[in-house]
């Protein structure tokens, strides 16, 4: 096994070595507590500053907007726990989708136990949600929307101007898991009218363990973590100096690559979906065909599954994905698959492939050629895949 | 996360294909929790399994318990095949992850819904056989298509 | 301004250099999510499953015990909720003491604004909770003992091994916040009875925004962070990689150098605390004169405020702090100071100054000859000090 | 945290110190809060502030804007000294952080104390004074002890 091949971007990124350098003087030199009031604190302290300057800069908001939290999977529980907190008075409906990430699923099924009512939209073919569908699901006690900017398996960008439109009109809070989408596309919160939206840093080349929480002036907010009085006392704990000076320093990039990396990403990943389905047959692109992150394919071969795919690449030093790495090594198909109405079986044999800006056509061509035989390979060794042919030749 | 036994399985099965005109042949499993098992015998006149295919739709576990499977049942007697467990399966690949030992109770449903069918094919009873339940005949399998 | 003298160690500490040697080849190098299933993430996978094991190891528990957080507060949170949640059918009362850390104080306000009933106990003069006080205070209805295990202002060791066999004996679960502790004084929490412990990296030479509850085999722990299936299911979210090998390493080096490290830290402080009282009239210690942290010396100088005497060290390149970090800048005085008795004006005037094992009798001789100057600076500013002498010369 | 003059004013605070037989003298704030100032003044016959000293207990601000405020009424009539406000004081002082700024309040209150000792001590009274709600005579300051 020579170089390896890293296509599971989606899963997580390497930090970029910028952001390392940015880090490191945080933990050894300048390590005060931000809240201390000695000047050698100050030095933490305008560290976190400066990234919530250039995160608010990014998404169009004020700096009071953003707050951070440890990942992607907290700001998704703190927004959606706190709004149904904070706004019980005014109702108990929770509108989603079918194909949000478990931290919002998980969340909704949460409170669905705890007297919420939770409406699951179904997504079309392509994974996308019908803003019709959102708006004849809002009733009077309707009082969150949330519904992700772009899917984590299949890549499909939801319409999220329309929902966050359809939101305003009702005077319904909408809030967007944007995990996927953070330092991908470019996102604008006020002319989206997205209320509120979660990032995790490790998406986007920055360290894991650090996120945040952009929410709009003037809703209601309930500590998540209660303590200490850090992020304007609604999240208690010891500010992650590094992790934070590190997502800024990755946002700052991601935003200053974003052009040029999407269009050579989006180059990049339409010559593997061409490749893949005009060179492997049985195979089908999950996801929408242009309406998706720049870096994200995602298969379905038919007759094999996911993992023992997964397996053989690994064996030639090629990463990739079955469905989302947190719930591999699970029994269950991918509830976005399924969603998008794919079968059971057709569910099982989904491969995700995620590219950065350092994937090369070489490595994609490499993924590709390896695929061929793999694939075949393992039809072979498919009863479906013998039922099928016995079939045909009848 | 798998034992290189698996791994090694897994990536050299033994026994991969079909026979044809089979003494006897089991399809487990279903597409639903993504594992599928399928396996031909050719059984001689003494009882002796002289030998033994398979094809499976699955992880890595259960192309390594089928293929194990295999090994640990070619050769054998049916009464002897019959003792051969899950647990066989699974000592003899080291392990497997916790979430993966369904794989090996369905390569020993496999064999039981091969000796099944040969039974019945014969027309005889096998002590101790009892029909799988996971069996699943040949056509059902594609059940969405 | 010459060097640096951090006597701010109980705010947050420099990151030990082996712990960020650990920690660098989780960024760029082995990035891999721990979830995914390729063998490039098995890197990953063991770097957390091996700092899981110092850390059960150090505590004397079993890995499947440990589950990683952002956090103290997090940690001080999520024990707290998490048994007010599942042991709700059984009680809603709650006992805790009036010195506990936000996170734990504000916790509690938090359940007793939402039906349950939390009794905050008293503590003596040394800041000690009364074993007695635990026992009388236990109701049928009682579910939770949450009692730190040394308090982070004054450095008081609480009688954990009396509280954990009362609440055994009673048949109550117990939490510590064990923040300050852990990686100063041994703990055992078999030995001890203890039921769920929080601490936190950044108090012991590791890195920020990563900690862990410690939660015995058998207790109903429902999640705090809905989502993915990390930490046994628990605690959703990408696991912190680096940050946990760091708090690993942290832990590591903080058991082997412990004893030693105590010595050192524990002359040195009765120096300090020697020299402060001898040489500073009208100076009071806070906190118990020998069961205390290693490395804690809090002291009240009367007639001065002190953020002031706080600025005046930090002219002089001398960080310490007024209270905990989190609390400075707000206007109440401290809370636990006050519960020992102080009188707010010199809750007001109070000084924590914590040590760790690079602190050198010089820094230590170089800040009391400061202090020793400063205060007499601010005594002859100040208005109840005038006073004070008019009162006694009449 | 603090602008420059804000530390300079706590470093290098002026008038620091105490009047005998002065004017008026006011005490304000209390301990619970952590800030006491005592304004002493002396007050010529025309009714120019000719000396000012404090004393404080509290934060840097409240030294600061101690210091800053006996400097903006030195040498003031009385009556321009009832026009320097905490306004005045904050931007001589070019700001304090938003939980600071009541030193600047007590700051101008404190003046107002020690003016309406004066009045009250001379029998006059001072257009546009009232009397200072935190005003604490000597003597009630250490309440605890
Ligand atoms: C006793 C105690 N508990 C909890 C915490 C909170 O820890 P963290 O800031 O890591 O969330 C701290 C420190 O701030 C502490 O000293
Ligand atoms: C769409 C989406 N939401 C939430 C998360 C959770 O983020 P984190 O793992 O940083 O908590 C992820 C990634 O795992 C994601 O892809």
């Amino acid at each position: 096994m020579s170089k390896l091949i890293y296509l599971d971007n989606a899963a997580t990124t390497a930090v970029h070595p910028e952001v390392v350098a940015e880090m490191l003087p945080y933990f050894t030199e300048f390590y005060g507590n931000p809240s201390s009031i000695y000047s050698f604190a100050g030095k933490s302290r305008q560290a976190v500053d400066a990234s919530r300057k250039i995160i608010a800069g990014a998404l169009g908001c004020s700096e009071k907007e953003i707050y951070f939290t440890a990942g992607g999977s907290e700001s998704d529980n703190w927004a959606i726990k706190s709004i149904a907190e904070s706004y019980r008075s005014k109702g108990n409906h929770i509108i989603t989708s079918k194909i949000e990430h478990h931290a919002v699923l998980h969340t909704c099924e949460y409170l669905a136990k705890n007297g919420y009512e939770v409406t699951y939209l179904d997504v079309d073919g392509d994974g996308r949600v019908r803003p019709e569908d959102v708006e004849a699901s809002i009733r009077p006690e309707t009082i969150l929307i949330t519904i992700m900017f772009a899917n984590n398996e299949i890549g499909t960008i939801e319409p999220i101007r329309e929902i966050g439109r359809i939101a305003k009109e009702h005077n319904v809070l909408f809030h967007t898991d944007a995990v996927q989408a953070v330092g991908q596309v470019p996102i604008d919160v006020k002319e989206y009218n997205i209320d509120m939206l979660s990032a995790s840093s490790h998406k986007l080349k920055g360290p894991k363990g650090i996120g945040f929480l952009y929410v709009r002036n003037g809703i209601k907010l309930t500590s998540f973590i209660h303590g200490g009085g850090q992020e304007r006392k609604k999240r208690a704990g010891t500010e992650n100096v590094p992790g934070i000076a590190g997502f800024g320093k990755a946002m700052e990039i991601a935003l200053e690559t974003m052009e040029v990396r999407a269009e050579y990403e989006t180059e990049l990943r339409d010559h593997l979906i061409e490749r893949v389905l005009a060179e492997i047959p049985h195979t089908k692109l999950n996801g929408h065909r242009t309406d998706r992150l720049p870096n994200n394919a995602n298969f379905s071969f038919e007759f094999v599954e996911g993992e023992s795919v997964l397996i053989m690449l690994d064996m030639q030093g090629i990463c990739g994905s079955s469905g989302s790495a947190c719930t591999s090594g699970s029994l269950d198909p991918s509830h976005v698959l399924l969603a998008i109405g794919l079968p059971h079986e057709k569910a099982h044999g989904s491969l995700r492939l995620t590219l950065s800006d350092e994937t090369t056509r070489e490595d994609i061509d490499t993924t590709v050629d390896a695929l061929k035989v793999l694939i075949e390979r393992l039809r072979n060794m498919s009863p479906l895949y013998e039922d099928f042919i016995k079939n045909n030749s009848k | 996360m798998y034992t290189e036994k698996v791994m090694e399985h897994f990536n050299h099965p033994r026994n991969v294909g079909e026979i044809e005109n089979p003494s006897g042949i089991g399809t487990v499993g279903n597409a639903k929790c993504g594992d599928i098992m399928r396996m031909y015998l050719d059984i001689d006149e003494s009882g002796v399994i002289q030998d033994v295919k398979f094809k499976t739709f699955g992880c890595g576990a259960a192309v390594a318990t089928s293929s194990m499977a295999t090994e640990l049942i070619k050769g054998k007697t049916v009464q002897e095949a019959l003792r051969v467990t899950n647990k066989a399966v699974l000592e003899a690949l080291d392990g497997l992850p916790a979430q993966k030992v369904h794989c090996s109770l369905l390569a020993e449903e496999a064999i039981h819904a091969a000796l099944w069918d040969y039974a019945e094919k014969k027309g005889i009873i096998i002590e101790g056989l009892v029909k799988p339940k996971s069996d699943i005949h040949e056509g059902e399998v594609e059940e969405e298509a």
